[in-house]
């Protein structure tokens, strides 16, 4: 399954990109972010994020459909 | 309403939308970059946002408010990008018929905006380092850095 | 610090006054004529202080707010004389390192000002009455308008 | 004893002026009020007001001294 995910703050540098494609054997978001972090090395862990799927939070067990935009929110801190 | 901007905050054409012939009292809310966090000496900031994320919180937090507290207008302006110590990083405006709603209306939005709304702040010090907050004790020290 | 003014309160001057390095929040509150106050139709207002004793009054309540809520610095400013509708009757203004102590402040000095403060404010209605506001049930009817 | 009273808002229309010298036998503030009540005609009774001797807040009991300025306050309405 092919998806877009997007990277911001902390997670952006860490993966050294604002974006990527990616073909994935991963069907939800918990699965999607435990294959990323190992290959891009993050280091928050997963209780730490917050997921969106196209532009909406979402649940971490949802199942993730082709062509899904998933994006990992760090800890906010915004104001 | 919730917006964001690249450009340093209006706070004087945000105030003007907020006007009502109805209203008497208004409060307003600034977030300013201060000269220094837990400690440390800060030279500059700069936030990041998931603009299509934040722009619907942000929208749906104003929404609560109003739903809370019976205020004649309720608006945030969050900006984005760089800025420097003294700038203004967040701006909450909100006009009722009294003045307890108001101040309990501006009082959530930020209170909910800090917690909520995927805006990140990466702060630079005079030291050199930098990080980004609240997710400082997470990452490997310096390795942040080392990427940005 | 506390000040009555017979001028359009200068809100950008006295943000100014406010600015300091190390506040993170700033809170402002501005009380607008409203078109209508318990019922009734307003065309304009006249506020009329006792002014000496309205300035003591005025910085013994910002002192206390400072000395409640360890905010950098508070202001208050009042408008004295002939106000029309959705003009500015009164502004506060606190900054402070953190947000909670600058909504404490700022809420703790308009509510004071309100109470304690010798100001007075006559509202003039559409019907041609007038009343001196919290005196108009006090009064014989008619009898302030009639010698005003 | 000579007295300067001041006169705002609703007290200052009855009066039908902003202050007077006044040649009075009232020994406090509470006295001084009754006895312009009486005169001036004025509709707010004592206990809804506070009074002020030398631009300070008062005791309604308080001496008065000749040369004191007392102002008697309204019900306020700032802000």
């Amino acid at each position: 399954m092919r998806l877009k995910i997007q990277y911001y703050a902390l997670l952006r540098e860490q993966a050294g990109r604002s974006e990527e494609w990616l073909e994935t054997p991963a069907a939800t978001p918990a699965g999607l972010y435990d294959e990323l972090a190992a290959r891009h090395g993050f280091t928050l862990a997963r209780e730490q994020l917050k997921v969106a799927v196209n532009s909406e939070f979402s649940d971490w067990a949802r199942a993730l459909e082709a062509g899904d935009s998933v994006v990992f929110i760090p800890p906010v801190a915004g104001g | 309403m919730f917006r964001l901007t690249p450009q340093p905050i209006d706070t004087g054409a945000a105030r003007r939308e907020l006007r009502d012939a109805g209203a008497g009292g208004y409060v307003s809310f600034e977030g300013w970059v201060r000269d220094q966090n837990e400690g440390k000496q800060v030279t500059r900031l700069e936030y990041e946002a998931f603009a299509e994320l934040a722009v619907k919180e942000g929208e749906r937090i104003v929404r609560e408010a109003r739903a809370r507290y019976p205020v004649k207008h309720a608006l945030c302006v969050h900006r984005v990008g760089s800025l420097d110590l003294a700038d203004m990083a967040v701006w909450v405006g909100v006009s009722s018929e009294h003045r307890g709603e108001a101040f309990e209306a501006c009082r959530y939005i930020i209170d909910e905006v800090k917690h909520r709304v995927p805006i990140w702040k990466k702060e630079h010090y005079v030291s050199g380092d930098s990080g980004w907050v609240n997710c400082e004790r997470c990452a490997v020290p310096g390795h942040a850095h080392r990427l940005g």
